[in-house]
């Protein structure tokens, strides 16, 4: 049977990982995702799974380190300081390839900034905020059910590739409420077989997990990096996921992401009411970024432009101009540190390149 | 012939990489000692540190992960939460323990979190060349403190474990070291204490052991070996410190 | 199905409870089968200070959760007053907690129900309920929730506590009543 | 009862010395030669004076004494 | 008087650091930065200034923030794992708009990887491996005198816009020798005069440094992030730097920074030999990057083609793709995880394109 | 009409946003009293938290910075350093000091860095609404602790200023609280003892305040103050911890 | 000699009581009207109790009671 | 001036002193007015293990200090052999300390000279100075440096210990013998 709540985006985020069988989660307290922690602490607490309240950011993603290693489905989860603090750990977990959920809802910054939604961290979950050549699988939910379904989904995709998945969401997201449907009775996900999982030496030979790799008898860091990148290349092909509304005929695509995507939709709809060919793109994976829908879109309709709305001064957008390959199509507007950019904004915006 | 003590079985035969006469060689054996004792090899899963040791899984034949830097009890935490059924430990540097992660073994060890740890002291850096760690003794020279460790530019030599002795979930805390035979049979004594205490789900325990660096103390292995005894153990001296274990 | 588009702010002192009216008529909506979506805005303090909710309530899919137009606006202080007066969409309506603000509205192109809404709730027994006689009045003057639609939120909402339950339910009718009454 | 006595794996031990120093009896002493690895490595130079007593192999940081008993 | 001394990037750098006033370094010990770290120690202890071996990076970043709000000039230096958990001081540095160095001595990742090295930290330093939208000014030196020179320079930098600049090297650098000269009477730079900093409030008013802007009385934040907006344009339309070899009339040109520079200069200097059209842009500056200088060439000649070369999977890359806008004139060869890209192999790249 | 007492000189005259009865603003104000008191007002260099306390540059009339959570003691010393005649102090709460800044505290200490820190012990996370601090007392509930806080899951209440006891570079510690006005007026005393010290160049000091947060301790302030008295002091004893300070 | 008594800025109280519960003469009581902040504020109902004594004072987290003498 | 372009490899143990070999023949080139540089290799491990360093001296602007095909060899023990005689361009030159490595190159389109450089240490005094020797023999062979270019950066280098200096300078010396007379 399906049921029906009234919830926030980060308790459907902790519903979709309790569904999906997370039975670790360690974080850290940080406005605005401190229900998805207190949710956390009180499912965990029901199902006897393990929540711990960290010492520090950089102690709770070292613990869900240590949980994946173990075998389990583990999350943490924080907010833009907080996921900083994280990076050397997004490294190491992405370097040890293990199956882990991170959870960023995003707030103003830089620095400390303030605890309104904000989409400014978007390069640092794509291209790498911590060191080295390695990719996360980045989910960007529009939706209080994209908030549980990409999170429970995401544990799938942990687990398929052995790569960490971010949840890239943002304070607007985590904090609205909206109508949440789930089948009660969907199984609580029991995962996959790990055998690469540190359970003791029993019946097999005894197994490591690091990324320290010197060379010599077994492969070089090198090799290592390039069977990385060949994993990264194998989720390019299979898991770009972007929406696409009314694109075709369309003189101007709005392009955006998440929470921001909702108010470009009433913006669009609103605008498509009045008559304009106004199409909309909604990448639901920022990595792998959906280059190739885009580019494709670009190049069958020579005429198209895009603009592209940010919480932020302008960070996909490169990723639309390395798609678009011509920056005289692609518009940008945004707003930074908690503003929002209203849907008279971006009409106004959508106006001034329809001239 | 017949082998009556050789290379414990669950460590492998492997030459290691540190240098001669350094601690860590000792110490590396004497866990595997106390692991065939006590037939966990099996289930153990252990994590080692980043510095000279970070190679620790190279050598032993059990389950063994790489933590970050400081981070190894964070995520020593991670593995017993979802195993606890599993021998779990750390193996940790002065660096590695007192310094980088001075937050993460304390906030274990107030967790009561049911893990070993292993902490080798050896006063300095060995892995990055020997700078100064914040066990260094005053008047010890370093890469780092031109002339020597002085208190009033570069602090004091830090008793982690007597801190951690505070600590109400901290249940055994022993030094110990490995200057002689005898010595390094009571560590050996000491790391299969905190391995029965956890066994016994009694909760958090941790040996420091005092350890040469032979290479960056600029001497001899027994020069290193005498210094720890006419040194360095009146910095820290041994003995168990804390024991509320009740076995 | 008639085609619903409301849009609620709820705003008000911390402690006047605009967090959970605006929870309360989303809840109210989706048990109607429409989409909503709340959304709370605690402003730029930390703690204390004016804070406000948003509601849409729509029979389509419902985009932004931020609506820049609100068709309704249910006002508790006079700091809120000054803040969303002018934002309301013309032919809306404005409710007015005249126990706690000093002035009312001069807009002539909307609907405007002022009404003591801190009294009456200590009337009722509990200055707490305020906002629940506010939401009777939405129910009322918009249309779009019927009595017993308000009513079962509110069992279920407040789950056990039977005392607590009838006294909400008193609130969303005296509410209703005003709302039927004002012109 | 066969006697038991002092096996070193020359070519894993470095030279460090820590066995000769602890040995009660000097029975191990550093040789000139040099392993594959560049270290100078013990022997057991005075097989006579062995006890077994295993204190070279508790000291040896790099499991290359063993003790064994045979013929 | 002018010295020459044959000496290490990482103590060129630390001797640049000390020329330009900085009195107060915080670092940890990692390699392959450590001659760096202790030379800083040793020249510290000379002078009178302030040397601190941190109990981590995280609190490293944090001691330069203080020494900075003091109004001193303040270094750290560390490489890949540390810089990467300082991102979070990264950001609040860049939010205070605090003048701050930091030196990246990158080595082989992801993880904790290998001490070669490696140029897989480009994303990091100049998209934001931190929260939020802000940038540091990054500079690329490719020999031992640079190391100096930019370190030196570094320190103007950062106190003209109030900015953090980071000079980002990689192990080739920090480890290899070169003649270092400089004037040997060069006054130790006095810096500039910072009434912004925290000296205690006498005659004048009390005023703080500070990230959190709620709005209220003070500016908002998002005006907050206009002003960091503005401040970057004037830095993008002052600072960039790049140095170019035989672009006209190039078919090829070959971009590359740092010492991967250094190794396709010899390939390009071998083939030019041979008579091959090949020339040579090397940035100096990452952030702001080069992309009018690029696209001026790329405009100008409608045929030319570049080549990239990183030690990475393809970073910088992205810049020059967004430069160029025609991703067929864009070619990339790089090596990940310590593996230096060799003469030969950049050669039959370019032979390779050349066809 | 002559005031007497009035808001202190050092003290803005802005309303604070605490909630009511708040312990911070107690101690905001004794801090400028003491630095009234002084007269150095002018020459002193505070270091405000992440936490409640944030905003404190807002009430406090002498130069301010902020710091990352947990971070303050490093950035304190970087100012001491740079500016060693100035009066440098942290102010802290215990997610700030014994949490995400556990190093960072213990090690400004070990180095025996010539600062003062006023540690605000209220057992919770104030600012993020409630969750469990690593000081929040066993059976205490809070927003991260399902039903209360339990040992077995949660660890225990940390006595973080026992621990700096241990550190040769810490001269003074103190532990008092707010619940009276005699307590007030002790912890006032405390205060001016430790900034004292560091303008006799002493070395670290730190006084750990008790105090009151109604909000998330779901009760009056009166209630809370009593809790304090009857709860919280018996697993945080008052008094002097340590003085080697010789003053 | 003036009497010494105490002033109550009300736009500051927040009504947290601790003035009146730690005055040793319970000269300040909770009045019932709401400051412009949306805060109920203490006043001092008994003057004539007022010492001046200051605790009140000491007591107050927001700055919010003076004590003053005069006429 | 003459064109000169030498890149030079010197391979070992740990303690045979290959980093400060290099580091002196990239002093000596910079002391003669020449564009050097100096890079270190630690190999793969940690610590131990073989090690090498790189130099290049060249009478023009050098960009690469990594040498793909070095012109120089010095190899002082047999693993480095292995690693790097097949990289030497043709007409280099290969010094190899024949008491350290257990066999010698077949190579015939370079220029070998083999000698017991440690055992000829040993006899000057000091183990550590067979590096030094093999300087000497390298500026004897490829003719680039002076016998005074060469002393002059020792005495630099090896500051005021008289003793150190004179034992140095005694190991280059010999190396230059060694470097003139063997074909
Ligand atoms: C985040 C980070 N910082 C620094 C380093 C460099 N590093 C490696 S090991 C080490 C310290 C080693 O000292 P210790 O823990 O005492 O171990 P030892 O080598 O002495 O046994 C450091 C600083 C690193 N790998 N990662
Ligand atoms: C890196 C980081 N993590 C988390 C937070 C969120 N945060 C702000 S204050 C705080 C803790 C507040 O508790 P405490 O230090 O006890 O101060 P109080 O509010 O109780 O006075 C936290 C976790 C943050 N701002 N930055
Ligand atoms: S450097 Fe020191 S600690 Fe490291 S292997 Fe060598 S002797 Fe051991
Ligand atoms: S076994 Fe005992 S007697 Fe024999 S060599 Fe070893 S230490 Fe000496
Ligand atoms: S203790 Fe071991 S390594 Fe050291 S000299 Fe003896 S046999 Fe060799
Ligand atoms: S939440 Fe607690 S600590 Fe924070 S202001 Fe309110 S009472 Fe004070
Ligand atoms: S001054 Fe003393 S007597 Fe007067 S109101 Fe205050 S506490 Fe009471
Ligand atoms: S103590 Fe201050 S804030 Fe509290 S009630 Fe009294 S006057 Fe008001
Ligand atoms: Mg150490
Ligand atoms: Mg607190």
């Amino acid at each position: 049977m399906k049921k029906k709540y009234l919830c926030t985006g980060n308790e459907a985020c902790g519903e979709g990982a309790m569904r999906a069988g997370c039975r670790f989660y360690a974080g850290y307290p940080i406005t605005p995702q401190n229900e998805l922690t207190a949710y956390m602490s009180v499912r965990m607490d029901e199902v006897g799974g393990t929540f711990i309240q960290a010492e520090s950011e950089v102690s709770a993603i070292n613990m869900v380190f240590g949980a994946s290693v173990a075998g389990a489905r583990a999350m943490t989860s924080s907010s833009s300081p907080g996921i900083s603090l994280k990076q050397e750990g997004i490294s190491y977990i992405a370097a040890c390839e293990l199956p882990v959920v991170i959870v960023n809802v995003m707030r103003g910054g830089p620095g400390l900034g303030n605890i309104m939604a904000s989409q400014a961290d978007y390069f640092q979950a794509t291209k790498g905020g911590g060191h080295g050549d390695y990719h996360l699988i980045v989910l960007a939910p529009a939706s209080v059910q994209e908030m549980f379904d990409f999170t429970y989904e995401a544990f799938a995709l942990a687990d398929k590739y052995r790569n960490p998945v971010m949840i890239l969401a943002d304070g607007t997201l985590g904090q609205m409420m909206e109508p949440l449907e789930f089948e009660e009775n969907i199984p609580f996900s029991k995962g996959v077989s790990k055998p690469w999982a540190l359970t003791g030496a029993k019946g097999r030979s005894a197994q490591h997990v690091k990324s320290l790799i010197l060379g010599g008898k077994d492969e070089t860091l090198e090799e290592h990096n390039l069977h990385l990148q060949e994993k990264y290349r194998k989720i390019i092909e299979n898991e770009v996921r972007i929406e696409t509304e009314n694109v075709g005929g369309a003189e101007i695509i709005l392009v955006a992401y998440g929470a921001m995507s909702r108010i470009g939709y009433s913006c669009v709809e609103a605008m498509r009411e009045k008559g304009k060919k106004v199409g909309m793109m909604i990448p639901k994976t920022l990595w792998p970024f959906p280059y190739d829908e885009i580019r494709g879109i670009a190049e069958k309709n020579k005429h198209v432009k895009f603009l592209v709305v940010e919480m932020s001064s302008g960070q996909m957008v490169e990723d639309v101009r390395l798609a678009v390959q011509d920056d005289k199509r692609v518009f940008f507007y945004g707003r930074m540190g908690g503003g929002i950019p209203t849907e008279d904004a971006i009409a106004r915006e959508i106006l001034k390149i329809a001239k | 012939m017949k082998k009556i003590v050789t290379r414990p079985d669950s460590m492998k035969d492997a030459d290691m990489h540190y240098c001669a006469g350094c601690g860590h060689g000792i110490i590396h054996r004497l866990v595997c000692e106390v692991i065939d004792e006590l037939k966990i090899k099996e289930t153990t899963v252990a994590v080692a540190p980043v510095g000279c040791a970070v190679l620790a899984y190279d050598y032993w034949g059990f389950d063994t992960t790489e933590a970050a830097h400081g981070r190894t009890p964070s995520v020593a935490t991670g593995i017993k939460r979802v195993l606890p059924d599993r021998l779990v430990f750390t193996y940790q540097g002065d660096g590695d323990l007192a310094a980088i992660g001075t937050a993460e073994i304390i906030h274990a060890g107030n967790r009561g979190e049911n893990i070993s740890v292993i902490f080798v002291n050896n006063g300095v850096y060995g892995m990055t060349g020997g700078q100064m760690a914040p066990t260094t003794l005053l008047g010890q020279s370093t890469m780092t403190t031109p002339g020597h460790r002085k208190a009033s530019r570069d602090g004091f030599p830090i008793k982690i474990t007597e801190m951690m002795a505070v600590l109400p979930g901290v249940v055994y805390l022993e030094r110990t070291t490995v200057t002689s035979p005898k010595e390094v049979m009571k560590t050996k004594k000491a790391i299969r204490k905190i391995f029965d205490i956890q066994l016994a789900k009694k909760g958090f325990s941790m040996v420091e052991v005092l350890s040469p660096c032979p290479t960056y103390w600029g001497m001899s292995p027994i020069e290193s070996m005498k210094r720890i005894e006419n040194e360095v153990i009146k910095e820290y001296p041994l003995g168990i410190i804390k024991d509320t274990a009740a076995m | 199905m008639k085609k619903i588009d409301e849009s609620v702010i709820c705003a008000g002192f911390g402690g006047q409870g605009v967090m959970v009216l605006g929870k309360y008529i989303a809840n109210v909506g989706m048990e109607r089968g429409l989409n909503v979506t709340w959304l709370p805005a605690y402003g730029i303090e930390v703690r204390g200070g004016t804070a406000h909710s948003m509601v849409r309530i729509s029979s389509s899919k419902i985009g932004s959760p931020i609506p820049e137009k609100p068709t309704v606006a249910i006002i508790m202080n006079t700091q809120s007053l000054q803040k969303f007066e002018g934002v309301v969409k013309e032919d809306g309506l404005i409710i007015l907690n005249s126990s706690m603000c000093d002035k009312s509205s001069d807009r002539k192109d909307i609907d405007i129900v002022s009404a003591p809404l801190t009294e009456d709730a200590i009337k009722l027994g509990n200055v707490r309920v305020a906002n629940m006689i506010a939401a009777g009045i939405f129910a009322a003057r918009r249309g779009v929730f019927s009595r017993e639609d308000m009513i079962k939120v509110i069992e279920q909402m407040a789950g056990y506590k039977k005392e607590i339950v009838q006294i909400n339910i008193k609130a969303v009718e005296i509410g209703m009543m005003i709302g039927a009454k004002c012109k | 009862m066969t006697k038991k006595t002092v096996r070193i794996i020359s070519d894993k031990c470095k030279g460090c010395m820590l066995c000769a120093e602890f040995c009660p009896n000097k029975a191990i002493v550093l040789s000139q030669a040099i392993n594959p690895k560049g270290n100078r490595y013990v022997i057991l130079e005075f097989p006579d004076k062995c006890t077994g007593c295993g204190m070279c192999a508790v000291m040896c940081p790099d499991c290359a004494i063993e003790i064994v008993s045979g013929n």
